[in-house]
């Protein structure tokens, strides 16, 4: 209280963003400490996404735990599962076959695609350009419609599996992954020419949540938050992996340092995915897409990478030679982003908040990981019933009985 | 007395502008939505929700002055449907028309956003706090070159009632043309005093979750979101009115004009608003009293100067 | 890229093109519009091919599977239980079946108003 | 400062971590003695440059917790230090100043192992939610995710006799 009335001496706020609010799409919670307009001081609280995921993979075999990481995220679920089976492969010392490659690269652009025409549409709903958000998810629903049918679920593509992937692609798909990049360029053209000229979008995005290079090699940051700052980290680059040893990938950086730049990268690095899901598509050879993998590991620790859209996701996996994983530490690329948050929130304003926390694309889930995986089915059903208890009470208290109203029970 | 209650009442007075209300608000919102290549509501939309507001339940702040609370909407609804009976809509003459009426109309627009500023202010919550002074300083930045462009045509005209300026006009249609500066300044403005896109500072959703109303709900809520659209029904009237305004002297045939200026204005109103992003409010700010007001500023200062030279 | 005028607006031609076409968005139908072939939805099992060997039930993430024989070893009555409500639909039961009895359908109106009714028998 | 340099500047200052890198871009160290552990940090912080910090590994060894601090430098190679920490009294001190980065691991390693780590600023706790019953470590091995009571939030084993 003593606190309340010291900030309220000094005409200082403290602003609650979150855990619940329209401009968080997930939970985290944002306490910022204005001064007029201006923020002085950002605290952020994350943690209430926390699934327990590293805990469930520990009593899982390696099969099962392959799908617990894949919902690590939702976005980048792909990027997980590559990255884990990246890791049980190179313990396993498998030989993954060259065209399972090319599927996983074509499945990781198209993924890269989807994630940030999402981005570009949160980021514009942020700034309250509605128009922006609504064309942007329209375009997004493309590269979703290829993904379900590449994989056969919107989301949680369930593409890889060890030794390479689980579904060929046919050359009629591949004709309609041309025909999807084609109608998207023209698309994605027409938004890097809108983000170069449009006023109120450059006004609006200029200039803020400025994290300078020296900033980016403090916090660590990665993705398009460092590439914004002109920073060349690109795992498909500095490490490259599965397809990427044969497809060079121009990086794309920009020197604007703030949200504009990220934006800019994220529009160009677009173009981009599109570039490279041709040649992977034109390149594409012919033979098996899978090898057989063993269900045990030998005792051994792994540590693998993957750029994912949004920065790079490292996988730990430790063996003990039994088909579980004694230990599975995922890290995923918006944890390493966080470091900066209040670094880049402090001294803008209040209307900058929301798009700052946006820019890094922030994904919760894969910050928080796992503890409750599965739900007994029985709290569901106690609860309906407190509620509705609850609410009887309530009506009694105002003279109303509705116990004796027939509810069809649910 | 039958006929001018009536006048008030029914047509072209208050029953009028709540039908025409819902009608424009769902060209709004069809129109924004088509624009954004979505389906859009159905033609019933506004109403329903209007409907489902009035039902809710009320909520009360508990630190809120209970008595303000509850006035707040009814005061600023009142004021919108006040300024609504000085502009013409059927025939040449407005219900209620006067030397002066203009003023009038222009303080009465200032009830309902000073009313969402004691609103926000009452409600005594971080989020609405921030939208009231956000509602409040967004009205400094706009009142000025608003308070010109309104009065720039009014100058030209030589008379200070709506009815009259649109008579002037109607005899001089060529003059609007000179006013088309002053036009654009004040759709510009009216757009920030909707609260609209590009201008939505004071309740941007994403930032401070709706801002000075956030602790409304049900029936009070339903007030202000009628006070709102009723707003943008009467600025479009008066859009219409001071710039638009072309007579034929048949009264039907000026109603159906009536309805087609309103429309257009509301349709670049909704452009206005589909494709831009939300500006901040020091942006805002910024915007209003560098370039706007002098705009507005240079067309009285022209007006005056031709109404001299002219010698109207 | 070459440097470019800024203004504002600048939305306005595709916006006011958009007027006159089609919307992106339709009206929800409980049909199989936008489900794509392959759909990974609800499963389908042949009791008759099955062997009990219950390596589907092992590899499931979430334990939402159940392979039950009431007959004996020689003469199998085989019957296999879903629970929807832990099902991810991730079909790794499909591809570890040894003997194909197991396949998916692409069937994914499956929501139900109780827990109970989404135990299912396949 | 490449993976064979990184090496050999490791192995000739610090002999005992016996860095070895099975493939590029990855240097493993064996466990350091705890007094040299923040040294050995150091100097690949301030010789090596490996200024990136990229996670903590927290992994539960029996007796002990070990703690692999996977660090990062320019040339994007990855190296594990790692350092050992008794469960009954695990300690450690906070890296933040060094690796800003390292601060969320830390907290993290404080709420899912119970390891306590000495300077490390007041904040949040993450990731486990408020309310969270003290002394209670999910990702430590004796930790069995069947004995906690959602509703009551508290972790109930089986008393010893009833196993039996």
């Amino acid at each position: 209280m003593s606190d309340r009335n010291q900030n309220e001496r000094n005409n200082k706020v403290v602003v609650p963003i979150g855990p619940q609010h329209p401009s968080l799409k997930e939970p985290g919670s944002f306490k910022i400490t204005l001064d007029g307009e201006k923020v002085e001081r950002a605290v952020v609280e994350i943690g209430y996404n926390h699934r327990g995921i590293e805990k469930a993979c520990e009593s899982r075999n390696y099969i099962q735990a392959l799908y617990i990481i894949e919902r690590v995220c939702g976005i980048c679920s792909h990027a997980h599962t590559l990255c884990f089976c990246q890791a049980f492969e190179e313990l396993a010392g498998l030989e993954v076959p060259r065209r399972a490659h090319y599927i996983r690269g074509i499945v990781g652009e198209l993924e890269r695609l989807h994630s940030h025409l999402l981005w570009l549409g949160v980021a514009a709903h942020e700034i309250g350009f509605d128009t922006l958000f609504m064309y942007t998810w329209r375009d997004r629903e493309l590269v979703l419609d290829l993904l379900a049918r590449i994989g056969g679920n919107r989301v949680n593509y369930g593409v890889n599996t060890y030794g390479g992937v689980r579904r060929d692609l046919e050359p009629e798909l591949m004709q309609d992954i041309l025909h999807v990049c084609d109608l998207l360029e023209e698309k994605l053209k027409y938004y890097a020419d809108l983000a170069l000229t449009e006023t109120t979008l450059i006004a609006r995005l200029k200039g803020i949540g400025v994290l300078t290079p020296d900033d980016v090699r403090k916090y660590s940051a990665v993705g398009p938050v460092a590439r914004a700052a002109g920073i060349e980290g690109d795992v498909r680059v500095a490490e490259p992996y599965g397809v990427f040893k044969e497809i060079a990938v121009n990086v794309i950086t920009d020197d604007h340092c703030d949200v504009y730049g990220r934006t800019l990268v994220r529009v160009k690095e677009m173009l981009e995915a599109i570039r490279l899901i041709r040649i992977m598509v034109a390149q594409i050879p012919e033979g098996p897409i899978s090898v057989r993998a063993p269900r045990k590991l030998p005792v051994g620790e792994v540590l693998s990478r993957v750029e994912a859209p949004r920065g790079e996701d490292i996988h730990y996996i430790r063996s003990t030679g039994t088909d579980m994983p004694d230990r599975v530490r995922v890290r995923a690329p918006t944890e390493a982003n966080w470091h900066g948050m209040s670094h880049m929130l402090e001294g803008f304003q209040l209307a900058d908040v929301p798009i700052i926390i946006a820019a890094i694309d922030p994904c919760y889930s894969c910050t928080d990981r796992a503890i409750h995986l599965i739900g007994d089915g029985i709290n569901q059903l106690t609860d309906w019933a407190q509620i509705r208890a609850l609410s009887i009470e309530q009506y009694k208290s105002r003279g109303i009985d509705p116990g004796s109203i027939k509810v069809r029970e649910f | 007395m039958l006929l001018s209650i009536f006048n008030v009442l029914v047509f072209p007075g208050l029953l009028f502008l709540g039908a025409y209300s819902f009608v424009l608000e769902f060209v709004d919102r069809k129109v924004y939505a088509r624009m954004q290549s979505r389906k859009g509501p159905p033609w019933y939309q506004p109403l329903a929700d209007m409907l489902k507001l009035i039902g809710k339940k009320v909520i009360v702040p508990r630190n809120a002055q209970k008595f303000l609370f509850a006035a707040l909407p009814t005061v600023s609804l009142a004021a919108v449907c006040a300024a609504f009976l000085c502009v013409p809509v059927w025939g040449a003459t407005a219900v209620t028309a006067y030397q002066g009426d203009l003023v009038a109309v222009l303080y009465l627009l200032t009830i309902p956003t000073l009313c969402h500023f004691l609103a926000g202010y009452n409600s005594h919550e971080v989020y609405s706090t921030i939208g009231a002074f956000r509602t409040l300083t967004q009205m400094f930045a706009y009142e000025v070159p608003l308070f010109m462009a309104f009065l720039s045509p009014a100058i030209l005209a030589g008379t200070w009632s709506i009815s009259g300026i649109a008579a002037f006009y109607a005899v001089h249609p060529l003059y609007t043309l000179i006013n088309l500066p002053v036009f654009i300044v004040s759709l510009l403005t009216s757009q920030s005093k909707l609260e609209r896109m590009p201008f939505d500072a004071p309740e941007a959703e994403t930032e401070i979750v709706g801002g000075a109303l956030v602790e409304y709900s049900g029936r009070y809520l339903a007030y202000f979101r009628g006070t709102a659209i009723a707003e943008l029904t009467a600025i479009a009237s008066v859009l219409a009115a001071l710039y638009l305004p072309f007579f034929t002297g048949i009264a039907w045939l000026d109603f159906v004009l009536y309805l087609a200026k309103t429309f257009v204005i509301v349709l670049m109103m909704v452009l206005l608003r589909a494709t831009m992003a939300r500006i901040r409010i020091d942006q805002t700010l910024k915007f209003f009293w560098s370039i706007l007001t002098p705009i507005a500023m240079l067309q009285m200062i022209v007006n005056l100067l031709l109404r001299g030279g002219l010698g109207l | 890229m070459r440097k470019k005028q800024e203004r504002p607006g600048g939305l306005a031609g595709l916006a006011i093109k958009n007027l006159f076409r089609k919307p992106a968005t339709q009206v929800h139908q409980f049909g199989e519009e936008g489900i794509q072939k392959g759909y990974r939805g609800k499963l389908l099992y042949d009791p008759s091919s099955c062997i009990n060997c219950v390596m589907c039930m092992r590899d499931c993430p979430t334990g939402a599977i159940t392979i039950k024989n009431f007959g004996t070893k020689e003469d199998k009555q085989m019957h296999a239980y879903l629970n929807m409500g832990r099902c991810v639909f991730c079909c790794q039961c499909v591809d570890t079946c040894p003997k194909k009895s197991l396949s998916f359908s692409s069937d994914v109106l499956l929501a139900s108003f109780t827990r109970e009714s989404l135990e299912i028998e396949l | 400062m490449n993976t064979e340099e990184t090496i050999l500047a490791l192995n000739k200052r610090f002999p005992a971590l016996e860095a070895t890198s099975a493939r590029p871009l990855r240097i493993f160290t064996a466990f350091a003695a705890p007094e040299e552990f923040e040294k050995t940090l150091q100097y690949a912080f301030s010789k090596l440059d490996y200024h990136k910090g990229k996670h903590i590994v927290g992994t539960d060894e029996g007796e002990n917790i070990g703690l692999s601090y996977i660090l990062s430098n320019d040339e994007n190679v990855l190296l594990v230090l790692r350092e050992r920490v008794p469960k009954s009294a695990p300690h450690v001190r906070s890296m933040g100043e060094l690796f800003p980065s390292l601060m969320l691991h830390e907290r993290e390693m404080v709420d899912l192992f119970g390891v306590q780590v000495s300077g490390l600023p007041e904040g949040p706790n993450y990731p486990l939610p408020d309310g969270w019953p003290e002394g209670e470590y999910p990702l430590r091995k004796e930790w069995n995710p069947a004995y906690f009571n959602k509703q009551t939030m508290t972790y109930e084993p089986p008393k010893e006799e009833d196993a039996k």
